[in-house]
């Protein structure tokens, strides 16, 4: 498939601080990519260079197989979204979502044409004629997206469109891109910082810390195979349980071990042999323990629950076990009092096993 | 005892005769302190007005004499000098008595006058006319024929400040040089708004319109930066009042040899008397109090008044006074006042309001040639009309 | 269950009485000084008060009389260009300025210092200096004509018909760097992603502030706006430095004619006749604005 | 699973895959003389030499002798430098009997600018807090009115304002100055020190209140040490208002405690023969010397205390 | 036992706008209750209310059986906390927290005493000599709710005190704050509109609509029987899919058909008898939807997947059916693909009905 954004040994600094580093990264065609990272690590500012808001130190850029390092933003192909909406406030929202196309010097009724076309996508056909101050968050949100979408881009970038929404409505215009990204099959690069949007948008998500890509794979595999411990603690709610210890080999096996109780790696799939001696990060997340749930393979922890918290449809469980708190998440009718007795089963077809040192998944 | 005196005397002639005054008045064991306020009474009279109205008034303060403090004396303000007058006789000997007259309100005497100022003469500087080959004008006809002699050598043939007050003055002396006594007190003592509007007021505005054409591109403000323009010899002449003199004597000017003065313009020779007086607000202060009338008294002291006109150029208040010393100026203006061609100023015979309406129109009048001779006299009679 | 105790509410008047203590100064300012003073000022207005005001009352006259009065008009025409124009060319340059300042230019402070600075400057030394440099005889005029071209002509104070635009060439050059500041600020609050959509959108970039970013920054013109007017309004020691209302009466200002009638001609009646007119051309223009401006809006 | 790869061979791995294609590399060849830089730099320092011009006439011109300035040009710098003119205008030039120059005045603005910039601060900062946090009825209504009485002008205001004064018996003292300057700074002032408290969060205040501090507690403890940059704004601006005023020194005062801007209106009014342009410009710049020092050291502040309080209505 | 807090008929206007309509409230000594709804239905106007910090334009107030409805903030015994810290910037946090306890003249030793107990309680000892610029928005927090700690007071008053805050740290600092309320056992008032909060802290929860409280509830109790359809649809994320239609006999039972088609309602406890022809609505939430999970006793409805969103833990399905979409949520590792068919099964004793006028549950 042809590669609808490629990006080359791009590097940025601000003056003495380097933002992104040497960064490489090939979308393609059609493809729904979302940039997941913590605050500051540098999403805005790649989408900025995407969209030749920000001319990069070094590296190239190119959207549709051309070099686009040097172009105008409006000659890139590309239509962006921004968290704050970026509304222009005084005119309509009918003339927010003409305004580039009459500068552009498209004739008329192509305009109108284009407007009402967006309008009925996004259901904004009734608030044309209003101003963005009287619009709530999640329309202002779906006209900036118009905005986009009237240009007839390639390439759509998104930056943290929905973080200005409460809950309800962002979970709803989620709904709404994914289905927009189905029917329209661009390209499409979203970041955020809230994973479940990661989660439920992306065809592909690329993990980033300080400027550097960690992990770049679809949603699945980063949730279930992170390539090191940091996406591995980043993605997930609650975060996966972290136990550090060391391999041992007891009885021909290895096993882990940690604070004296040792635990059975059955079924866990290394990337190489287990070396005993290892120091090593085991990680389990909070749906793959189970509870009180004695299956003939597993072996069983005695823990105590610390403290409760019932979400409704899940039952969020704080473990005292081995001298650390685990979170385990159970179906929401099954109630536990805090200061029960439990046991606890692991699934090691599913957990994380890291280096100790490098950090990454072993 | 400290006094604070309030003033508007601060050209270099003007500071000098009020050191004299402050020099009489030290003498006397007391202190006088100085409150000048530069750039002319308009600026200076709303300050002294609103000190003595809001209660914290000064010791003394100059006004021109005439109706400028009628209000303030007529409420009360103002300290009433009968006594030192009596005591010195104040009027046998001032002269003429018209300046003690515009002092007195309802039989009391509330100024004491320091000088006589008379606005009608004209100021030639005689190396000017000698660049432009002309003889120096024996009076304001001739002058207004050698304009254009001067303009060629690049002079200026008339000059004339900025500031109203000096257009007004000018157009004053116009009526009584050129129109004579009787046309003067017809329009300003009796308010003859018919007189203003006749054929006789309508000469003088035809001179007053050649006068301006005269003065075009003076561009200065002060009156003594257009007296300084005569003194220097770049402009023709001024129409000013004898304070003039002062500047031509500092400079170290010679009347007659450097400069000439023609009183009356040349022609009718006529001068109003009008001059600076000093006030003496209403003090609590028993000591101030008495501070006060030794500083009227110092006033009209003859020797007082001698070292403070010689430096100001003006004439002493008293006719009993020794002016051998006086120059050739002083001297044409004495004899003036001997002969007793003696009018009171517009000062004394109008009110400020009138007064700066007057300074309004006239000010107007002399920058503005769109203005035509006609209009203003309409206006001028206007003003008149409804003078009072 | 709670018992049912039904303590009335406490007085209004005396509830955070601190409060209505610290705003004593600022409510005896705001009666007093301000509405005390221009109601006995228009009181006043209806006298013959000469130097000391007198109750006697004469009706209109005065008011008959100052729109008579060829310098009465003279001041109102001036303060009208000079407003119109003022307010146009702060606006305006001012704006420019903060444009260019907002484009990451290097030496900022010190540019942003050399606007500003005029400011610090009172009027009289602001008008001596103009004075000075727009004086035919050694001012502008002069060099231009020592370069050669000899029959420029630059004398706006000393020419009756352009003398306020003299004026008006001080009063910007003073002005113009608080514009400067106030509009700067206000660009600096504009959502910078308000830059980068435009940018997508390839609207040019004097497009983007004529159309965008000026309607964007309402509130920072309106208090620009105010403090403008009320200097406009206020006019008076510049046109004294610079030309005392001259040449003849062709700089004359309102807030001078009030000054002049009340202490020089001794007329306070007519002083406050002319204060009167300059309150109620205040207040035409304000109220309604003031009205819609802070009328409905309360604190959120 | 044999996908081990460090990050590295990750970025090598994209190169693999890429498709060739020319193009430039590295830093875009950037002109710092681009037409744009040239435009955006030209008329700014275009403009500042507009707003230069006078700053350097009157410095020029105070340093020459009379002679030169006569003959030469104002815009031509001094063949001979002299600060003759600075040391007269400080400390010798005349008016009346007075020959000691600004030198009088200085001390005299001093001594009303200390307390009349601290006083009306004080007021006016009080007065904005409680018309931001302790709102009644009414007290919006008062200060409407003080707005609009931003809009008198001074003139108009003396008369009333002298037999106020009078009425209290406090014509002519420091104390009548310090609260007519007060007055005339108080409606701006408190529309700056409103919007400014305004602005912080209201929250702060609430949580002060649940602390249990009252009306002057929150005041200083908590908003006071807040308030910094609009108080450098009120200041910058009630110093040079307060240092240049000129008519309220005048007539509120007596000649022993006149301000500096009334001896400098003196020395440039009071014209002895010929004007002495460089002994006026030399007061000038004197006169003008403190509110630049301010405006100098803290205009940063300036600007800074501006966006905080006086662009959001 | 004793009521700690009293509302009694409480109205609150600004000008014309009624925002607080009528209220009661009771809040029994040491519960944690959760004023939960969506933005500007008055929670915080009726939190401010009890603090003091707006006066009622009706009824009265009680804490601790004192009617305190004119009463300062301060002298009413109760601490807040506020969604932006409100921490006095100019000064250390260790003066932030004694601030109230030196304006009430507490000594010195005293105050020491506290602020000690309240940094060790939250673990900000070593954060006193900063200023609050200098923290962390967890510690910030922390550092506000320390200063409702020192002051010794009946009742705890929070107003969204962890909306500011980024996924992660929300979720510790929720923990954190249920297991002060453990420990402290004060009487919380807690005012959020994540209803994550909302059923994992509260002991009861409050949900309020337009200034009046709809359901006043344990958690369980609104999320398994809200009382009405607005309770439903606030509660839950994403929401109770509601189907319109009526209730119909067939066969001697009572059915729900929406769209012709037919769902048995066996298993459901009505509050009374279910009259046929009655238009109701029929709630089920996600989770309480089985997929291809044939049980003995349910029938089984066929479906087609319009979006899949994986969530990592769970994945989320929207399905066709009957001409309503309908959101399912199942466990993570089961995927499928948008276009495929699936069976759809319910469990009727955890669905709601409500009447389609009154819109209460029936
Ligand atoms: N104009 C700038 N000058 C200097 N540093 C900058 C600039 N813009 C961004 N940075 C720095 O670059 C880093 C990355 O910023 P960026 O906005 O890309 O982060 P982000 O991942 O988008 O974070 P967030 O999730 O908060 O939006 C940050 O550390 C930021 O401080
Ligand atoms: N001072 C005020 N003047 C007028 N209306 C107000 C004021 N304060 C609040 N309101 C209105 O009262 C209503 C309730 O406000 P409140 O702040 O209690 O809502 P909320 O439930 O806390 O919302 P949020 O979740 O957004 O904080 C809102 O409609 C708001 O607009
Ligand atoms: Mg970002
Ligand atoms: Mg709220």
């Amino acid at each position: 498939m042809a590669n609808s954004v490629s990006i080359r040994k791009l590097s940025l600094s601000f003056g003495a601080v380097t933002v992104l580093k040497d960064l490489n990264l090939d979308i393609r065609d059609g493809e729904f990519i979302v940039l997941l990272g913590s605050s500051g690590c540098g999403k805005s500012t790649l989408l900025n260079c995407i969209a030749g808001l920000l001319e990069p130190t070094e590296g190239q850029i190119f959207i549709k197989d051309r070099n686009v390092t040097w172009e105008e933003p409006k000659d890139r192909g590309i239509g962006m979204v921004f968290q704050s909406y970026a509304l222009y406030p005084q005119i309509t929202v009918e003339k927010n979502l003409s305004f580039g196309l009459q500068v552009a010097k498209v004739p008329k009724p192509e305009i109108d044409k284009r407007v009402a076309r967006a309008a009925e996508i996004l259901q904004i056909g009734p608030l044309l004629k209003r101003r963005p101050a009287a619009l709530s968050g999640g329309q202002r949100q779906r006209v900036a997206i118009g905005r986009a979408l009237v240009r007839d881009v390639d390439v759509f970038l998104f930056d943290e469109p929905l973080s200005n929404l409460d809950a309800k409505l962002r979970s709803e215009l989620r709904v709404e891109i994914k289905r927009l990204h189905q029917s329209l099959k661009n390209t499409m690069i979203y970041v955020t910082h809230d994973q479940i949007e990661a989660l439920t948008l992306a065809d592909r998500i690329a993990i980033m810390k300080n400027g550097v890509i960690q992990q770049l794979d679809d949603p699945i595999a980063i949730y279930n195979k992170p390539r090191n411990l940091f996406v591995a603690g980043f993605i997930g709610s609650p975060s996966m349980n972290f136990l550090r210890g060391e391999l041992i080999e007891t009885g021909g096996k290895t096993v882990f071990r940690t604070n004296g109780v040792d635990f059975s790696l059955d079924g866990y799939e290394a990337n190489g042999p287990l070396a005993a001696g290892r120091q090593v990060v085991l990680g389990l997340r909070p749906e793959h323990i189970g509870i009180d749930q004695p299956e003939a393979d597993r072996e069983l922890h005695q823990a105590v629950v610390d403290i409760e918290e019932p979400m409704g449809a899940d039952n969020l469980l704080w473990l005292k076990h081995a001298g650390h708190t685990m979170s385990v998440r159970i179906a929401g009718a099954r109630r536990y009092a805090p200061g029960s007795q439990v046991r606890m089963s692991f699934d090691m077809r599913l957990a994380s096993l890291f280096d100790a040192q490098t950090e990454d998944r072993i | 005892t400290d006094l604070e005196v309030t003033h508007w005397w601060t050209s270099g002639g003007e500071a000098a005769a009020v050191k004299e005054l402050a020099k009489g008045f030290d003498a006397t064991g007391n202190k006088w302190v100085d409150g000048a306020i530069a750039g002319s009474g308009g600026t200076a009279r709303p300050i002294m007005i609103s000190r003595i109205t809001g209660g914290d008034p000064m010791g003394a303060t100059q006004f021109n004499h005439g109706r400028q403090a009628q209000e303030l004396v007529e409420a009360g303000l103002m300290r009433d000098l009968t006594a030192v007058a009596e005591k010195g006789k104040w009027k046998d000997i001032i002269k003429p008595a018209s300046l003690l007259e515009s002092c007195t309100i309802n039989g009391k005497i509330y100024c004491a006058p320091v000088n006589i100022h008379s606005w009608q003469w004209l100021w030639l500087s005689n190396e000017a006319f000698k660049k432009a080959g002309v003889d120096v004008p024996k009076n304001w006809n001739e002058f207004v024929a050698a304009g254009p002699a001067l303009q060629k050598a690049g002079i200026q043939p008339l000059a004339l400040g900025g500031q109203p007050w000096q257009a007004t003055g000018a157009f004053d002396t116009l009526i009584i040089s050129l129109g004579g006594k009787d046309l003067y007190m017809k329009v300003f003592k009796d308010k003859d708004a018919k007189a203003a509007a006749g054929p006789e007021m309508a000469a003088i505005f035809k001179a007053a319109n050649e006068a301006r054409k005269l003065a075009k591109g003076t561009n200065v403000q002060d009156w003594n930066q257009a007296t300084n323009m005569v003194v220097t010899g770049k402009a023709g002449g001024q129409i000013m009042g004898d304070w003039a003199q002062g500047e031509f004597q500092l400079a170290g000017k010679k009347a007659g040899t450097d400069y000439t003065c023609l009183p009356g313009l040349g022609l009718n020779q006529y001068l109003t008397a009008g001059g600076d007086a000093f006030y003496f607000p209403v003090l609590k202060d028993k000591a101030k109090s008495e501070a006060q009338d030794k500083l009227a008294e110092t006033i009209v002291d003859p020797k007082v008044q001698v070292a403070f006109n010689l430096k100001k150029g003006s004439l002493p208040v008293r006719g009993d006074v020794d002016l051998s010393s006086a120059n050739d100026c002083m001297k044409k203006g004495l004899e003036v006042l001997a002969k007793g061609n003696i009018l009171s100023s517009t000062d004394q015979l109008l009110s400020p309001d009138t007064q700066k309406q007057k300074e309004d129109l006239f000010s107007q009048f002399f920058a503005n040639e769109s203005i035509t001779p006609e209009a203003a006299q309409k206006r001028f009679a206007d003003i008149i009309a409804s003078a009072n | 269950m709670a018992p049912h105790s039904s303590a009335g509410r406490p007085s209004q008047l005396f509830k955070n009485l601190n409060s209505k203590i610290a705003l004593i100064p600022m409510m005896l300012v705001a009666l007093v000084v301000f509405l005390g003073g221009t109601v006995w000022t228009v009181v006043y207005s209806f006298t013959r008060s000469g130097l000391l005001p007198r109750l006697s009352f004469v009706g209109l006259d005065q008011y008959e009389r100052l729109w008579a009065a060829p310098r009465w008009i003279i001041s109102i025409q001036n303060l009208a260009i000079y407003g119109i124009l003022s307010l146009i060319f702060s606006l305006v340059i001012g704006f420019v300025l903060a444009a260019l300042m907002d484009q990451k230019i290097r030496f900022e402070n010190t540019f942003r210092t050399i606007f500003l600075y005029p400011f610090a400057l009172s009027f009289i030394v602001t008008g001596l200096v103009w004075q000075w440099i727009l004086n035919p005889e050694f001012g502008v005029q002069s060099i231009v004509r020592s370069l050669g071209w000899s029959t420029f002509e630059f004398d706006p104070l000393y020419n009756s018909d352009i003398v306020i635009y003299g004026i008006l060439i001080a009063g910007l050059w003073q002005g113009t760097g608080l514009v400067m500041c106030l509009m700067l600020a206000g660009l600096r609050g504009i959502d910078e992603d308000i830059w980068k959509a435009s940018r997508v959108d390839g609207i040019p970039m004097w497009k983007t502030y004529v159309l965008i970013i000026i309607p964007m920054m309402r509130p920072v013109f309106i208090t620009t706006l105010v403090l403008i007017a009320s200097g406009i309004v206020k006019v008076y020691d510049l046109v004294v430095a610079q030309t005392s209302g001259g040449p003849g009466i062709a700089s004359e200002v309102p807030a001078k004619y009030v000054y002049d009638y009340m202490f020089q001609a001794q007329n306070l009646g007519q002083g406050f006749a002319a204060s009167t007119m300059m309150l109620v051309t205040v207040a035409i223009i304000i109220i309604p604005w003031a009205y819609l401006e802070f009328g409905g809006k309360k604190r959120g | 699973m044999a996908n081990i790869s460090t990050l590295n061979s990750t970025a090598a791995g994209f190169d693999a895959v890429s498709p060739q294609v020319a193009g430039p590399s590295g830093r875009k060849p950037r002109k710092v003389l681009s037409r744009r830089n040239i435009i955006l730099y030209g008329l700014l320092i275009v403009a500042a030499l507009y707003y230069l011009l006078p700053l350097y006439v009157m410095i020029v011109t105070s340093m020459k002798g009379m002679p030169e300035i006569r003959m030469g040009n104002i815009f031509s710098p001094p063949m001979e430098i002299t600060f003759e003119p600075w040391a007269k205008a400080w400390a010798s030039a005349c008016t009346g009997l007075n020959c000691d120059g600004l030198s009088r005045g200085f001390w005299n603005s001093v001594r009303i600018l200390v307390p009349s910039v601290l006083v009306s601060i004080a007021v006016a900062s009080v007065s904005g807090y409680a018309l931001a946090n302790w709102r009644f009825k009414g007290s919006e209504l008062f200060f409407s009115i003080l707005i609009i009485g931003a809009f008198i002008p001074y003139q108009v205001m003396i008369y009333p304002i002298v037999i106020i004064l009078r009425e209290l018996g406090i014509y002519g003292t420091l104390t009548g100055l310090v609260i007519v300057h007060t007055i005339f700074g108080m409606p701006i002032l408190t529309l700056l020190f409103r919007n400014y408290f305004t602005s912080l969060p209201e929250e702060l205040f609430k949580a002060a209140r649940i602390d249990g501090a009252g009306f002057w507690q929150i005041y200083f403890r908590i908003m006071l040490p807040m308030a910094l940059p609009i108080f450098v704004v009120a200041m910058i601006l009630q110093v040079t208002g307060i240092w240049n005023d000129f008519l309220f020194g005048v007539v509120f005062t007596r000649p022993d405690s006149y301000p500096m801007t009334v001896q400098l209106n003196n020395i440039v009014n009071s014209v002895q023969g010929v004007k002495e342009y460089n002994v006026n410009m030399a007061a000038t710049l004197l006169t003008g010397a403190v509110p630049l020092i301010v405006y100098f050291v803290s205009g940063r502040l300036f600007v800074r205390g501006i966006a905080a309080g006086a662009v959001k209505g």
